[in-house]
């Protein structure tokens, strides 16, 4: 310890712990939460400077009413189709989520990890977005495989490490990477691919090509440098990229204040770097595919990046790792004032006269009985605990382009050891 | 080999009290890093210390492994002692440069005005199907950079014991954590269960405040025909492998690799003649080759045979593949034979 | 490549370069620079929101206007003592930074860094804080040791890392460390020292003590992923500290636009982090002034960090390894519209009747004479050519506390290839 | 050894002139880096490439070495060849992360589907008087990481010949170049004049297009009594030493680190039953620890004394005490005698 000066006239600091509202025990009470109403905010120009982008940082752009109704400048007046479409992509994503989790809680994998209550905002990304643009997503963005058809099957058998995984068993359940769907490898590393977004952005920037990307961050990874990067390197370079914040308000155990969100919202982030911001309901089909299309045309148009803060709310544990009710109350998800993506987007399909009960139920029969169908055709090619064993020299594929001597020798030992094991040879 | 009466616990429990004794005894140890707060660390390193010291003692950190080394430097400058939690050993890349250009050579550039007793504590190795940013040993990223202690315990006695010694050391301290071991010993055979902790004499751990020294190697089985040299989960394959195939080794556990304990790997490897050295990290430029080096530097004229190295492959960790990969008996018991031939 | 979509009705995109107004062979000319009126921004309190800052991060705090009075409601109301004593510490820096530039291109060291135009900030910003507060420096802030009283003999033996550098000839010329001038040690590695002056700060706060830290760094080294872990760490736990931006418009040979000026300000950022920002014109000692104490003021108070952009311009090349005529015009220091420090200070003294030329003069005599003293006792304890065999131990010392036996080893080897070399046991 | 017309070149320029032939040739090869556009580098090794190819080819970025190798892995992944810098091996730390857990375990993490051919540039070595911070040799911090080559060259011809196959090259590849030796070899004796690249056979540069190919090592100098390895400067300062003794020794020059020429290096060592490493970087966990581990793993049988190393000692690269440091004509000329004892 240095010395402590005599400094009598000056007043003591104190360090300042941001801590979430409720704690387990607490009753969480989201009163105080003010939730503008929908169709308030307004919808500047697509060309607008970044800096009149900053009232949108704060308020919360929402399309949606309590009453299913689509209203404001923000209605993106999708066709009954499209919206139809996203409604069932939102569900299949849960039912996924759903089945998989079992999966893993029966021990048919390592890990699994869902996006309750997030269901909109990849989904209606993807819907906004064309097909050739690129996605950097994190683990959470699972609805835009789903929505761009990526095989459900396929998702399984990377999940469970099987003989269809395409990644070979290498990677951790749901760290998806399909260049056909344009969405990039995820990565375990927080905030990597938020760089990288912009890179390939340049890049199509730089080739005169027409494709943009859209990079993904979870509100406790902002913090990361990765996070900055791509800020300056997007500002600088004007960059067509969208970059997405989904701020589900916890990261594992710690909420959004330690991430900074307590003294300014990451929405308003952008704007100090130039960049566009706006800030939008996240459980909110409309007002998010609303956003990523602004943003979009603003990108196409080189009128430079976006960054879009989904404000939603992580409705479950953090993954299969993850109990929540050790640092939140169990009923937060629940209370939370923004409601249920899917409830709210088949509302207004209600509202539209495009939708009802009875065709809802048939759609859950349905997407229950498409979900099992594709697990039993995954399951059949095997789950984790069966696996490792198989081709093992495709182990050591892939570190290069071709297999320099030394992973040549591991191979073969590898192959020896394997070979000792099992009392005969691998397949 | 203990004080006061002993209690049984784990590793992580063994470095929960190392937390708590040294932040009873020193109001300058701070605790932070990413969950560790209220949550208690998603490995509970530090469960129940937030409650009994207060929030500005223990806090969770935001996602910057480069913002909590660097905060550290700041603190470590004024005067505190920073022991902070990297969550796993695979993210410590963003504060790489935070340790290799501040935390490493503050005392050296500042001719000792300036020092960094700080502790950086995170979980590494496989063999828990984490994948490959749950599994990795980056521990030679760390032994090449002058300026920095690196430490791995491989039992709750020693995790306690370490802890506190490098919590006290006036340099910094890299502290990885074999997490394969925090709940049991794992001797390799995935397809056999572990013995727990409990049943093990190292989890007896005294309560209150002890050292284990740093830059102290442990003999933890003495033998005759070969020298086996592993730290952290390695030690209890490399000990179970030896006894399995009856092999009559000296298996010597380093728990510090910088500084090593030069002396006690002299001393067997001239006795016996032979020496293996044993490591989870990818094999290229692993710890393990600065091992064989020195090994045959210093004992050449007394070697029998060249010294073996197991190690895991230069591969990324494939989650499918965790027992391909990850260095267990067989191929221990071939690399013994080897050095035996 | 991967394939190119026809995709005939999207705009082809291009990607932005920034690009500085003027390059070799143009004729500079920043009429186009809108500099604010001295006096006009306003102050607000203390305690104000961040958000309330954001005015203040576009505008430039201006106390010094053309005539060298200080007006408007930035005034510091600074006694002539006070600014005598700014106006000889600016003073000094510039003539040390000349002879050590000198010295440099005479060989007897090995690199050198001016802060030419720069002076007022570094001085203005010591002088506004407390003696025991700590600095987190670049190595753009010799004035901050000039006003506090280091001495300028040891600056000098640290710059030919003779026998009476404290360093003991480990670091590059200007490297400066002196914990009880409260100057951190300099790092060769940009942006590093930015999240340690928030931790010293944390450290503070957390013991209850009063001293509060100021970090600095330049314009370019903001695009670092440690500039943004700054402010959020900084943000998150309101420390206590001062974040100076000096922004002098180049990194080395490229302009502020490429670290992102060009689509929004420094101080800009700060408020989407929620911390206070203010943009400050760096050549005017007042304003500086001005500015650090209502950050202190503020961070004192626990009413949280605040963000300083310092508005200058790099008169000189960026170190003696540097050529600035390669890539910008060669007058263009002279036609920067915010003038001269030290000339403007010297105006307002003598505005203030407190000033006069012959004064002037006198002291300029004064210091030539004062700095070539110092120069001389320096030298006579060695410049660089005659170093680096002289207490050879040192070397291996403060690795560690205590030299294990490795480095025990090295350093017998060394002295071995030492004496060897020498032709005799060396000192 | 040459293709069609050469020039006389210095390291600068024969880099300068492979990025210049790789443009021409290939419009997806982008370059870029902290004062690399307009300007050219403060190495001068991207001088006139902006001015030929545009703004949008090489360009001046921002100073975040992360960012850099960041946007350079979304570029990659993109089907563009990025060629950045990185300005001093010293601040490649920020860009740690980016290059171990993203650019070299892309191809593996997405089995092939995405890869990142992207060369990483970077000035390192001391023998300048930089100071801690432009000195470093960071080589085996990459060498550990599976997934990426290590390349360093020695001379002009070598530089072109490495640069353009890396470029070509399907992996992502880190490229050190020796600063010391940019204008000149530098035989170690800091007290005498250095040797122009005019001078040397190895500064007559092919123009045009010619590949120096990744993964082979060259012996600089044939022998019998003992084999040196060295890479980058040292490959200069071991040939001196060599000859400056009268010692019949093979000087190989490895080239490229990763993936290595085993085979040049054991057909030597078995031939000469002596092996001498050399490294500047600090030698604790250096990459000439993997190689004396190899060395000894796989000839352990015809050699006749320990493998040696001379290296940088285990401290950071302190500014006056440069020809201290540095691995010179004596330490070079000590443990040539005690290999030959
Ligand atoms: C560099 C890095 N540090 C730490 C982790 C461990 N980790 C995985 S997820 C997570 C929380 C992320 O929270 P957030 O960004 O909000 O995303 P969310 O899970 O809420 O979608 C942490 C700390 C990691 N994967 N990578
Ligand atoms: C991490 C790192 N990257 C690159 C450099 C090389 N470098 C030294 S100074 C400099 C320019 C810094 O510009 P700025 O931050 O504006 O400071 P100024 O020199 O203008 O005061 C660069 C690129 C470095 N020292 N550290
Ligand atoms: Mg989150
Ligand atoms: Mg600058």
């Amino acid at each position: 310890m240095t010395e402590t000066p005599t400094r009598a006239n000056r007043p003591a600091l104190a360090l300042h712990v941001p801590e979430p509202a409720y704690r387990p025990g607490d009753a969480p009470d989201f009163s105080s939460i003010s939730v503008p109403a929908a169709g308030e905010a307004p919808r500047p120009d697509i060309a607008a400077e970044a800096e009149a982008t900053q009232p949108l940082t704060t308020h919360l752009v929402r399309v949606l009413d309590d009453e299913g109704r689509a209203v404001g400048p923000w209605d993106p007046r999708l066709d009954p189709d499209t919206l139809r479409k996203m409604l069932k992509d939102m569900k299949t994503v849960r039912v996924f989520d759903d089945r998989m989790y079992r999966a893993q809680r029966q021990g048919k994998t390592s890990f699994y990890m869902k996006c309750t209550g997030e269901e909109a905002i990849a989904v209606a990304a993807a819907t906004a977005m064309d097909p050739e643009d690129m996605h950097f997503p994190t683990y959470r963005q699972q609805g835009l495989l789903v929505a761009r058809g990526y095989p459900l099957k396929t998702m399984m058998c990377q999940i469970y490490s099987n003989a269809g995984d395409p990644l070979h068993g290498r990677q951790l359940p749901i760290m998806y990477s399909d260049k056909k769907h344009g969405f990039f490898s995820i990565s375990g590393n927080l905030g990597t691919q938020y760089p990288q977004a912009v890179g390939w952005a340049m890049a199509s920037a730089i080739r005169g090509d027409s494709r943009i990307a859209m990079g993904w961050i979870g509100d406790g990874a902002t913090a990361e440098g990765d996070f900055h990067s791509a800020l300056t390197f997007a500002a600088v370079y004007q960059a067509p990229v969208i970059l997405a914040v989904v701020n589900n308000q916890w990261a594992i155990s710690s909420f959004s204040g330690i991430a900074g969100a307590e003294q300014a919202t990451f929405a308003a982030r952008a704007v100090g770097y130039g960049i566009a911001g706006l800030r939008v309901d996240g459980n909110d089909a409309l007002a998010v595919y609303a956003a990523v299309r602004w943003a979009s045309e603003r990108a196409r148009s080189n009128k430079g990046p976006t960054l879009i803060e989904f404000f939603t709310y992580r409705a479950e544990g953090h993954s299969t790792s993850d109990d929540p009710t050790g640092y939140r109350p169990a009923g937060e998800a629940q209370k939370w004032p923004l409601g249920d993506p899917i409830a709210r987007l088949k509302a207004h399909l209600v509202a539209l006269g495009e939708w009802d009960d009875e065709r809802d139920a048939a759609l859950d029969k349905d997407l229950d009985a498409f979900v099992r169908a594709a697990q039993k055709e995954a399951e059949a090619m095997g789950t984790l605990p069966q696996q490792g064993f198989d081709n093992i020299p495709s182990m050591f594929e892939d570190v290069y382009a071709d297999t320099p001597w030394h992973l040549a020798e591991q191979r073969d030992a590898s192959m020896a050891e394997a070979r000792e094991f099992l009392g005969h040879e691998p397949k | 080999m203990t004080q006061g009466p002993t209690k049984t616990r784990n590793m992580i429990e063994a470095i929960n009290d190392a937390h708590r004794v040294m932040m009873e005894r020193d109001e300058t140890v701070v605790v932070y890093g990413e969950d560790v707060g209220y949550f208690g660390g998603v490995f509970r390193a530090t469960a129940g210390l937030q409650k009994q010291f207060g929030k500005t003692r223990c806090f969770d950190a935001p996602i910057s492994e480069g913002g909590i080394v660097g905060t550290a430097v700041g603190m470590a400058a004024y005067g505190l002692k920073p022991v902070i939690e990297i969550q796993f050993a695979d993210y410590i890349y963003p504060g790489y440069d935070q340790i290799v250009s501040e935390v490493a050579r503050m005392r050296y550039r500042t001719a000792g005005e300036w020092t960094m007793p700080m502790v950086i504590r995170s979980p590494y190795g496989g063999g828990i199907f984490g994948g490959q940013t749950h599994s990795q040993s980056p521990e030679a990223l760390f032994t090449h950079i002058a300026g920095i202690k690196t430490v791995i315990p491989s039992n709750p006695y020693d995790a306690k014991g370490l802890l506190i010694a490098a919590i006290e050391d006036p340099d910094p301290v890299v502290f990885f954590e074999p997490k394969r071991i925090y709940n049991g010993p794992f001797d390799g055979h995935h397809d056999r269960p572990v013995t727990p902790w409990s049943k093990r004499e190292e989890a007896e751990v005294p309560d209150g405040h002890y050292t284990v020294p740093l830059g102290k190697a442990a003999i933890v089985r003495p033998g005759e025909e070969l020298t086996v040299l592993a730290y952290g989960t390695m030690v209890h394959i490399a000990r179970a492998a030896v006894e399995e195939n009856g092999i009559d080794a000296e298996v010597i556990d380093l728990r510090t690799l910088v500084p090593l304990d030069i002396e006690t790997i002299e001393e067997s490897v001239k006795k016996t003649g032979r020496c293996l050295v044993v490591q989870e990290a990818t094999k290229t430029s692993g710890f393990g080759a600065e091992l064989a080096a020195l090994v045959q530097e210093r004992c050449f004229y007394h070697l029998e045979a060249p010294v073996e190295r197991v190690t895991g492959w230069d591969t990324p960790y494939p989650h499918a593949y965790e027992w391909i990969y990850f260095p267990g008996p067989l191929r221990m018991k071939n690399a013994l034979k080897k050095v035996l031939a």
